[in-house]
């Protein structure tokens, strides 16, 4: 049978110009990996649907609690007053933990 | 003198012109007319390099002596024009520092399809112009952003770090690197590789750039009846500005030496607001602006004044400083 | 008479024809060919914008009076042809409403591909036929939809204020908004502006349309399983109706005093079965209808009997019902 | 530390030319933003790979447990029916709830 | 009221060559849809933002807890050892739990 | 004799190389330039598809007879350039197998653009080549591919089921349908068909070219620093085995019965690595392999070497040897 073991699932949606900066908090706290997807999107601030209004990235990293909290912790710092960005944490199963601790 | 309704009947023979207003209807019926996602990127990536292409291939037959003064009066255009408009916007229009900034960044800067569509209406009366024009297109996509950016210092929402990172985004941006990367291809193929992409860069150059209005058309359709939200002072300031701009530009033109066709083209760009380099560096450092005011700005009201009036207005304007001067 | 190995072969030297076959075999042999996501519809917005400019440029040439009379029979066709077609595949072929609805939308309307192929024919074989036949084509997309509609009226799954949301939907869908955009902005621009324009939406026009014809063979392959699904009689229904349709419009188009060549468009429309406004409507209006039935028709049947087979038998058809009467 | 409270995800992946009714229907419910993304799917009643097929929209919104229950209530009642539409639940974290709710 | 029940959504992030094949596999193990987006990443193997690296797919399938381990089960038989893959479960709520039983 | 300087010089002076230098510039000075998804796969479709029809259309005024030995020459030498890389790489460079494999799958398979580039060159210096050469290019796609995956057979990850189906996908990659099926199409076609299509697949081919080789600078500047990672034999390498199997080339050429022009062409292909089945095909069934090492040798190394000195030294090994024969 598979043992399937919780881990936690950072999900981050933001514009698509803060990809990279956003790319390297996450692996400065820990990340091994990351999946980003274009998205578009409308929020409190603001509406992405056009070049002109810039789009937004979805960027997903499968990390531990401890790294979550952290990037949670350090993107909150950095960005949630001044952007317009999104991000939240779930728990997902995966089989091997080692690959993302 | 002036004819206006004359001007507007003119544009209107222009498919590019149509094309726009095509969009802008197709939006207000709510048509589901709609670009795939990448075709507005790819399009623009092939209006700028084939600006720099184009340009870079009459460069290479002009002589670079007379591009010195033009050089030297186009940034300094970029200096004033957006520190008196911040002034006026924050001064006089009671717009708040980070909005005024915003602004002035847009206004400030150029825009890549005036400047086309400048061009192709001066090839149409038979005027000709300066060859070294695109590398002042290129001159004035950056400096107008910095100095907005730089008065609104305070309210700028970067630390040192960022600072520098923005400085770099500004000077490499796609707009800079194409049309600067496409002048220097452009000067050193010289006319036998130059001849070899030609058909697409030159040849396709106007059915492509209707293409794109058509999409920039739509994109301002959705914007429109933010119009409404933004009250009539910045109406007044988008359309009475360029002719300004404008004003100033043919002023520095004449006096730097370029011929009537070089100074509607230099007037154009001064008239013109950017949707490249400026929106992408306004989001980044000035998050807290608000788009609804300098989208609307630029997009809504000075872009659509200049493709179907005010080209005409700063050609007569040209016109007629350069004869009386 | 009507030699079906030599039309077969005919359009055999059609590049367009061959790159929809190598579109079809590339699936069949499951390649990994594949366009990229928004590239259909890019092509698509090209096609349709360019078909509509070409005919606006030709139309500000022609006489508008002529022009009366087929549109009426245009408009008249589409009502016809989706009752007639409703009865035939409810009572005779066993189809439920809703599925025969769905599939008398879908060939009561036109496609834009066909009659582009069934113009580049007409060109290559020399016959001339009317500017405005682009306006006639925009006529024909959306009526016989309505009536499709209409009369599924029981099984239709939208209430009052999705029914109106739904007339809306289809008067301003994409294909109606740049064929007579594209139209208008022809006729407006004149000689002057269609020449800017015209390498790119004239000259580039076949090469793209071969294109845009592999990738609908791609998608062609993909369903061509569910051939064996429909059964026999969905095949025979589909390569029998165009040819009733395509005489049908023959002689609606002699009565209504179109050229032979404007007549072969014209019969070559009414056999035609659209793959643009028609599926999108029936998604949304009949969620219930089986598109097995509807695409299988109109992509899988109709639209690859009309390129290779088709159009040649209604150039002769007209031919000869126009020598004889 | 960060402190984490619970939220309602609604994904909702459902045909392309429902978007806007979608979206028309989540503000509604009292939802302040969401996300799209352009998928491809398939599903019991159809396969949506090919424009004539229709392409489906995933489109996500982060609300609270009342709106979400309201969400999946007025879709299920208007669309469940008669479209091909999945939609489902999910719980996550975020760090700012008044933003959401 | 609506009522909301559990259910598995099993989330695989890989390669884009391998999208027929993980399709099959999810169907042979029962389930009866799914939804594909185009995604880029970075993880412990590789990079895949370039057409040369290879884009990556995520697949998602909502299905029963006994289809999801099954899913989990052969994938990670079939794929984990050789390839760039990321799978994981997670929890969510749906409506009509039939349709995907 | 061989003059370096000048050859770069010259190269220089193509926009297509210029094109490739700006897009490794871009993104060495990190700009933001990039093109939307998707573009990278349209351009590719074109650039294969449009090779293919000019080629097939070439080949239908071509007698075939003269293809045979050439056709066979070009199957031996992608057996034999893999065999020998493979050992060198293994015995003398110290590669593991799986690595070797897949360097020696991709130099032994051929690279779409630089044939284009070649081509472009020699039509500059009024060089004829043999019609059938985009066949020959055809042809040499995928047998290398297959030769190096046997040699890494005990390392191949891959059942027997699987090895049917990676088979079944090295033939039917969108590289080989798209060369063939033009191949088949432009031959079929005739001049009047081909006249039809030829203003976009002729005309724009350098300009579209020219756009995606600036794509491909993007890539390659990204993974230019690659290079630090791998070390000076892999420089050394990709340096030296495109002259070596150029000179084979020329040699298999010469006893095929090529003209110098089709020996330029053959030695270039055989210089090329390829950049669109190799790749693919190697993910799949060597996991295991370092993409550093297989797309750092293809397309930091070789490719960019081809492009700017490589074709050049080519054309005149070819003279020298042609001269002396
Ligand atoms: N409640 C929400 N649910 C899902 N996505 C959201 C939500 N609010 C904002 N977003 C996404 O985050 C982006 C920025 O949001 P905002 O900061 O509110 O403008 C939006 O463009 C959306 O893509
Ligand atoms: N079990 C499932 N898991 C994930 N996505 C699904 C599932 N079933 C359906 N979908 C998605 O929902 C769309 C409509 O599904 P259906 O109503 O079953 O045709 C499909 O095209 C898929 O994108
Ligand atoms: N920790 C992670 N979180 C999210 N996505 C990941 C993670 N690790 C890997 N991925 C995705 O899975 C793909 C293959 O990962 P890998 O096998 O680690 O090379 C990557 O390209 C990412 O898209
Ligand atoms: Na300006
Ligand atoms: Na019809
Ligand atoms: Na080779």
């Amino acid at each position: 049978m598979v043992k399937l073991v919780p881990l936690k699932m950072v999900t981050i949606i933001a514009l698509d110009a803060l990809q990279h900066k956003l790319i390297a908090d996450i692996k400065n706290c820990g990340s091994k990996g990351y999946t980003v997807a274009e998205v578009e999107g409308e929020g409190i601030h603001s509406k992405h649907f056009t070049d002109w209004e810039g789009r937004n990235v979805r960027i997903e990293t499968l990390v531990t609690e401890e790294i979550a909290d952290k990037i949670m912790q350090t993107i909150s710092e950095k960005y949630f007053d001044r952007y317009s960005i999104v991000a939240f944490v779930s728990t997902v199963e995966v089989l091997r933990k080692e690959k993302f601790a | 003198m002036l004819n206006i309704t004359q001007s507007i009947g003119g544009s209107l023979s222009s498919p590019m012109v149509l094309a726009f207003l095509l969009g802008i209807i197709a939006t207000l019926i709510k048509s589901d007319l709609k670009f795939p996602e990448g075709m507005y990127l790819g399009l623009t990536i092939f209006l700028l390099f084939a600006i720099g292409l184009k340009g870079g291939h009459k460069l290479s037959h002009a002589s670079i002596s007379e591009f010195i003064l033009p050089g030297i009066s186009a940034i300094a255009v970029c200096i004033i024009i957006p520190i008196a408009n911040f002034f006026l916007l924050t001064k006089l229009l009671g717009f708040s520092t980070v909005n005024a900034a915003a602004i002035s960044a847009h206004v400030g800067s150029v825009s890549v399809v005036t400047f086309s569509q400048v061009s192709i209406m001066l090839e149409k009366s038979g005027i000709q112009y300066e060859g070294f024009m695109p590398a002042i297109l290129a001159i004035m996509e950056v400096p107008a952003i910095l100095v907005a950016l730089f008065l609104a210092q305070n309210s700028l929402q970067v630390n040192k770090e960022e600072r520098r990172d923005l400085l770099h985004e500004l000077f490499t941006n796609k707009g800079i690197v194409l049309l600067i990367g496409g002048i220097i291809i452009g000067m050193l193929t010289g006319d036998d590789g130059y001849k070899q992409v030609e058909p697409l860069y030159d040849g396709m150059f106007k059915g492509i750039l209707c293409l794109f209005l058509l999409e920039v058309g739509l994109v301002t359709g959705r914007r429109l009846f933010d119009l409404t939200k933004v009250g009539p002072k910045l109406l007044i300031y988008g359309i009475t500005m360029p002719i300004v701009h404008a004003v100033i530009g043919i002023i520095l033109a004449h006096v730097s030496g370029l011929s009537e066709g070089g100074a509607i083209v230099f007037a154009t760009l001064c008239a013109s607001a950017s949707y490249i380099a400026a929106p992408a560096a306004v989001r980044i450092a000035l998050p807290d602006a608000n788009p609804t005011y300098y989208l609307t700005a630029a997009l809504v009201i000075i872009f659509p004044f200049n493709l179907t009036i005010g080209i005409s207005i700063y050609m007569k304007l040209a016109h007629l400083i350069y004869s009386v001067w």
